[in-house]
């Protein structure tokens, strides 16, 4: 690695109205180096790659590229300056085909300006098939699942050829099978001189692939260091400018009484013969891959999507359950893997997200009562530390992560005492994580049960009482956490070893 | 099997109309269906939506030549807009009688299309009587508002014409406002209402239809002006007898429709039975007013 | 906190509104005849049917849906209404019929989006033709007309010196407002246009609520027909034509996104206004029938033109 | 792969298509006169000009917006057109007028939609207004009558037997096919439609390829006013009142998203067909005009509630 800085950031700031995302920031990147960006849910990660990408302008400050000023004008430009990116919010098109994505805005065209489908397509699929997923280029993006999408985004973004590559939280939809083959796919790029900012709120992974670490708090910086200097305490109290004493802070409480239990649960083609059970105060983590079956189950169990068989029990009561107002009635939470689109309603505020399943609760004769629903609110925003100026600030304004966060308070305002988590803590940053696993704990000391699907292994393992694993829509194996390791969960994950 | 909706006895006439929207064009087809009736012939009646489509009624002609009706009757929605559809026709060997507003002369000449016979009154005419009319109840001296149709439509722009032409001949006569209100009663009802914040001095109104003229009273009705402002509408619709018969309005141009339509089919029937039509039936156009409202 | 929430909810409405002053202005300054009571009092009348339309607009607009039909409803409960008027049915019955048809058909459409899935477009174009077809056909395309002195005082008599349509405008205006902002209904409503999925997955019932939306819609529509029936002193099955551009018009003009999600009931009011006075102003100032067209056109566009530009300038 | 890309592209025609078929054939059954060639050929004439405005719109409704002047521009068009025609300039460069005048109403559109960030159907709705005052005005509101032999011919002439506005409607969809699958333009429509903001940051020049595409749609209504205009041998400054409905009727029930993204402009003109042989069919039976608006309005409803339940059996 050489020591010539490819790229330069110098005092930049950004405005929002009423937020200064970024104030006097620096960065500077050497060629060829993996540059992790670090920080809390909204210090300002995103909109600093946003700049260099094209999608924002910068306030004020300069950025030097190769030694010369740019102004970046717009996402075209950086393209053509060599910049490629992989936004944190899926930017695709669904409604068109995985290789229409990827070549979108740069499709080639012979002499008559036809596009030149076949390139596209064939070239598409290599991409695809070099990052190790199984992905038809044909396939339309609406039809894919998310860690699919994900991977879309990736190959869209190597199809570029970038000399500069950004990566705002790749594997946050990922299983650790995608994100290997990621990570192979970067230290290629790497060898071949391909600048990369990498951002990720796993702090584990960046030892893996970073070079040096720029943190950020707040829209300041904090400092740039070596990444072998650096270990994960380091790491967060950069971050949070606190000491987490442990990432996961388990805290296990008493097992009560049947709360919901599953048998033969059936939906063709996606589950098959699922049997479960969920005890007050305990957490059920449900490992599997991509594609195995987990956000089904949860969907199915929401009255989302219809069974063909099976039974469910809420405490100990057979119920029919046909829509999510049913779910909900019955007790039953439901935090979705996609946020966007179905988690938050982007037009409304932060209070009226949080407060949606329980409008009810606020309403009598139809009419609200917005006082009450007010407090609701507020409390749930300090309990959850959400960054936000107020509560009546659109959601759309907010940063990932307290977006995140918002779609879980929506359920512990309702105080739903099922609670089905999907990916919860995606895009998460470690603080926030930490306190959510703490509310994890607060709600099973109250009794509340929690299914907790989740890639990342070691928050399964962290945070569960009993874990579930799922291949190819079937329950394989059901284990107690404590002893687990990550080597069984994956024998199980992939089908290699029986449990049964 | 495939059926056929026709009754065996007897030709089939079609009636094609601007629109049935309209209580005119609804005596119309009373008349005819009488006539029909009678003679003991198949009348099918068609108009487009809208009253200003003539594509829309060049379609339905189209598609009544290959019914094979044995003679048409239209009331153009345009006078020469429809001269394609006649020529059409024409060459279908199917007499067309024409009703209501005359087709351009010189554009179906240049055709070469025929029409067999012209029924009805001249809508020039009847803006003129009503302006007349006008001149005549205010002495010469005085100030008068129109309210116009759709703008750009044949029918109303005719009216206007006719009675311009009749105010222009009396210097006396000022026209304060001219403003449109779209033959509806609503709009009639709004545009006079603004018309007299701005021309409280307004003495008579000619409204190209009843609808907008009914409108209108109604708003000089609010404005508790009933009896001060002359109203004089066209077409004499049920509605606008009543409010004649009451003395809300004070006449109106009449164009005998129910006439028409009779009229129409018999002509047809004669046409189709190898005898011939006269090119021009006129149908009487006058003014009705209190007088001589029966 | 309150200031930045009270411009958060009413700020967006500053463009149109200081549109509307502006037209209001030019107005003041070109005809002597604009600013007077009586006339200030015949447009807001003239608006009054527009804008009540428009409220059950803004509803459907805010859910990501439109309604095409209003104007064929207006015709149809019209009718109606006037028919069993005539037929002697004491004049509060009556109106409950104009309504209750006008609601039907609303929930016709409601029902034919949720359970039958069409997009909003084509089933309440469809319900436009449909329900102009069944006016005529009601009707035998004739008017109907002529009715008891207590029931054309809904739209001749005045309150207070206020006509009565305008009272119920502003009656209908403060209801709306308050289902939009406090209640249940009002809620969903935003939440079913931003985001209807998210909306079913936090347990909305969506398809209920959209039903009400279309068949607030379908209400409003009925009341339309009453106050025009009174005025007009007369139901014609040609009513409303065109109805549902107004409407439209005055709820975007007002600020509610055709995206849906985002509006607020005062901008339609708004909007209406600017719709009324500029026809008004355009009367009174004696312009010629084809420029009040194309002013019109340029109006709504730079009505709207305004608002977004001063919207830029806000973030 | 080939019969995968094929149904996905074609699949969704199945309906709608269905629909057409058995319009057809009830109608075959009620009618002798319905299926004769000289019919057929007559209901593709009467077809043709809203079949071809129709594609504009398709592009349009794909991006997700809507243009309610097609009709006001083409009337517009045509008044200009007929107006050159009449001061003796050749066909050739006047038909390029005619078109050029409706490329350019539809270009003011995709400015006022791009740069002046208005709605759509906001600034189409505003658009309506201006052009058909500028109709008005143009011709002072008197039809323009009377043009020459070689210009009339593209309307009444025929070509193979089959008369030149079939001919010409054929081209137009086979290059609109062509454009929307094969070429960046249709692709960057489908894509903006999909997901404005995703296009924008791939790199797609999102403003520019908004404005062609209602530019398109102004030049498509430009070419319907040719036909009309020959057809007629008039050009009418109140003509095309209500064409967008038609046109935006045809597009929907052919399948096309009014949430923008998918869409396929075979459907379009099976669309298009459906409404026109239920017109024509109609006025061969002899229907009342009462009954028709009716009859219309539940068969489009019926078309797209039969197009919906077939697609969710599929799926
Ligand atoms: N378009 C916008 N309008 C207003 N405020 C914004 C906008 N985009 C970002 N912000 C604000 O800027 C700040 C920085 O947000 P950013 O998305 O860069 O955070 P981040 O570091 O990427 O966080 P996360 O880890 O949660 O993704 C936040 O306070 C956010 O609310
Ligand atoms: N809306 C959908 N339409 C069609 N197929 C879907 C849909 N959602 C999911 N699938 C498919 O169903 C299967 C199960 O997906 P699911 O999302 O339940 O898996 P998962 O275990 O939650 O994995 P992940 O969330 O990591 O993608 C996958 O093959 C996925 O592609
Ligand atoms: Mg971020
Ligand atoms: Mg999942």
């Amino acid at each position: 690695m050489n020591n010539v800085p490819m790229l330069e950031m110098q005092h930049i700031r950004k405005t929002f109205p009423g937020v200064v995302a970024l104030d006097d920031v620096n960065l500077t990147l050497r060629k060829g180096e993996v540059h992790i960006l670090l920080g809390e849910n909204g210090a300002g990660k995103s909109t600093l790659v946003k700049i260099l990408s094209g999608a924002y302008q910068k306030t004020e400050g300069k950025i030097i590229l190769n030694g010369q000023e740019v102004e970046i004008r717009g996402p075209r430009h950086a393209q053509e300056l060599g910049i490629g990116i992989i936004y944190q919010e899926f930017n695709l098109v669904f409604q068109l085909s995985a290789a229409e994505n990827i070549f979108l805005g740069r499709e080639r065209t012979n002499k008559l300006g036809l596009i030149d489908r076949k390139q596209i397509f064939e070239s598409s699929q290599k991409i695809l098939d070099n990052l190790g997923v199984k992905i038809d280029a044909f396939s339309l993006v609406k039809d894919l699942g998310v860690a699919q999408q994900q991977m879309v985004e990736v190959a869209k973004a190597l199809s570029l050829d970038a000399k500069l590559l950004i990566m705002d939280e790749p594997t946050s939809a990922l299983t650790d099978l995608e994100i290997k083959e990621l990570f192979a796919t970067i230290r290629r790029l790497k060898k071949r001189g391909v600048t990369i900012i990498y951002i990720s709120h796993r702090l584990e992974e960046l030892f893996e692939i970073g070079d040096r670490v720029s943190v950020l708090r707040d829209g300041k910086q904090v400092g740039t260091y070596p990444i072998a200097d650096m270990t994960q305490t380091d790491l967060i109290r950069l971050m949070v400018d606190r000491d987490l004493k442990t990432q996961f802070p388990k805290q296990y409480a008493k097992r009560g009484e049947e709360l919901l239990r599953v048998e033969g649960l059936s939906r063709k083609g996606v589950l098959d013969n699922i049997n479960l059970q969920l005890h007050r105060g305990e957490v059920l983590g449900i490992a599997g891959l991509l594609g195995s079956g987990r956000t089904e189950l949860a969907r199915a169990l929401f009255g989302v999507d219809k069974i063909d068989a099976g039974k469910i029990f809420i405490r100990g009561k057979r119920q029919k359950i046909t829509s999510p107002r049913d779910a909900i009635m019955l007790g039953l939470g439901f935090l979705t893997e996609d946020r966007k689109s179905q988690g938050l309603i982007m037009t409304l505020s932060v209070k009226e997200n949080v407060c949606l399943p329980s409008v009810e609760r606020f309403s009598r004769w139809g009419i609200m009562d917005l006082k009450a629903e007010d407090q609701a609110a507020h409390q749930s925003v300090q309990e959850l530390r959400i960054k936000t100026p107020g509560l009546s600030q659109k959601v759309v304004y907010l940063s990932g992560g307290n977006q995140q966060k918002v779609v879980m308070s929506k359920w512990l305002c309702r105080q739903a005492d099922i609670l089905i988590f999907d990916e919860p803590t995606r895009g998460i940053d470690v603080g926030a994580k930490v306190e959510i696993y703490k509310l994890m704990n607060r709600l099973t000391a109250e009794g509340t049960g929690i299914i907790m699907i989740s890639s990342e292994l070691p928050e399964i393992l962290g945070m569960s009482d009993r874990i579930a694993v799922m291949h190819q829509g079937q329950l394989t194996a059901e284990f107690p956490a404590q002893g687990a390791t990550q080597e069984k969960i994956m024998g199980y994950a992939l089908g290699v070893s029986n449990g049964a | 099997q495939r059926g056929n909706n026709q009754a065996a006895a007897g030709p089939t006439i079609a009636l094609v109309m601007k629109t049935l929207n309209n209580p005119f064009f609804i005596d119309m087809q009373l008349g005819a269906e009488a006539a029909a009736k009678a003679l003991q012939v198949n009348l099918v009646v068609q108009a487009a939506e809208r009253e200003v489509d003539v594509e829309k009624q060049m379609q339905i002609i189209e598609n009544l030549i290959q019914r094979k009706v044995q003679a048409i009757c239209i009331t153009p929605s345009g006078s020469r807009e429809i001269v394609p559809a006649i020529v059409k026709a024409n060459r279908a060997g199917i007499p067309v009688l024409i009703l209501d507003t005359r087709v351009d002369e010189v554009a179906l000449a240049e055709a070469g299309g025929q029409v067999a016979t012209f029924i009805g009154s001249d809508n020039f005419e009847g803006g003129r009587i009503a302006g007349e009319y006008i001149v005549n109840r205010l002495g010469g001296l005085g100030k008068v508002a129109i309210l116009e149709g759709i703008p750009g439509h044949e029918t109303g722009d005719a009216r206007l014409g006719g009675f311009r032409q009749a105010i222009e001949n009396s210097p006396g006569i000022e026209i304060i406002a001219s403003q449109t209100a779209n033959w509806e009663r609503d709009q009639g009802y709004n545009v006079f209402q603004n018309i007299l914040q701005s021309h409280p001095e307004v003495q008579a109104l000619f409204a190209c239809n009843d609808m907008m003229a009914l409108g209108a009273i109604e708003a000089i009705a609010a404005a508790g002006k009933t009896g001060e402002i002359i109203v004089v509408g066209f077409d004499a619709v049920a509605d606008g007898r009543e409010a004649i018969g009451r003395g809300t309005m004070d006449g109106s141009i009449v164009q005998h429709p129910f006439e028409m339509g009779k009229l129409a089919v018999e002509q047809a029937y004669q046409l189709i039975n190898g005898q011939s039509s006269p090119a021009y039936i006129p149908v009487n156009i006058e003014l009705i007013t209190k007088e001589n409202l029966n | 906190m309150v200031p930045k929430d009270f411009l958060s909810h009413y700020g967006r409405q500053f463009g149109t509104l200081i549109g509307l002053l502006v037209l209001m202005l030019v107005l003041w300054i070109l005809t002597p005849h604009f600013f007077t009571v009586p006339n200030l009092l015949n447009v807001a009348q003239q608006t009054s049917i527009n804008a009540i339309i428009a409220v059950g607009m803004t509803f459907v607009i805010i859910t990501a849906g439109i309604d095409l039909s209003v104007g064929s409803i207006v015709a149809f409960s019209g009718v109606v209404l006037a028919s069993v008027l005539q037929a002697g049915l004491p004049v509060p019955l009556a109106i409950a019929v104009g309504l209750g048809v006008g609601l039907l058909s609303g929930l016709v459409n409601g029902l034919l989006i949720t359970y039958g899935r069409l997009p909003p477009f084509i089933s309440t174009l469809g319900m436009m033709s449909v329900a102009r077809g069944a006016a005529l056909l009601y009707s035998q395309g004739r008017p109907i007309s002529g009715f008891s002195e207590s029931f054309r005082l809904l739209a001749t008599g005045e309150t207070f010196h206020i006509p009565n349509p305008v009272i119920i405008m502003v009656l209908v205006y403060a209801a709306a407002h308050f289902v939009l902002t406090r209640t249940k209904l009002g809620r969903y409503t935003y939440a079913i246009g931003g985001n209807e999925e998210a909306a079913s997955l936090s347990g909305v019932n969506v398809r209920l609520y959209k039903a009400m939306v279309y068949g607030l819609s379908g209400l409003l529509s009925g009341l339309g027909a009453i106050i025009l029936t009174a005025r007009l002193n007369s139901a014609q099955p040609i009513a409303g034509v065109m109805y549902e551009l107004d409407a439209i018009a005055a709820t975007v003009i007002g600020g509610t996104s055709l995206m849906g999600g985002e509006g607020r009931i005062v901008g339609t009011l708004i909007g209406a206004f600017i719709m009324g006075v500029l026809r008004n102003g355009l009367n009174l100032l004696g312009v010629s029938s084809f420029v009040q067209q194309t002013v019109i056109g340029s109006v709504i566009i730079m009505a709207v033109l305004i608002d977004m530009a001063l919207k830029k300038q806000r973030t």
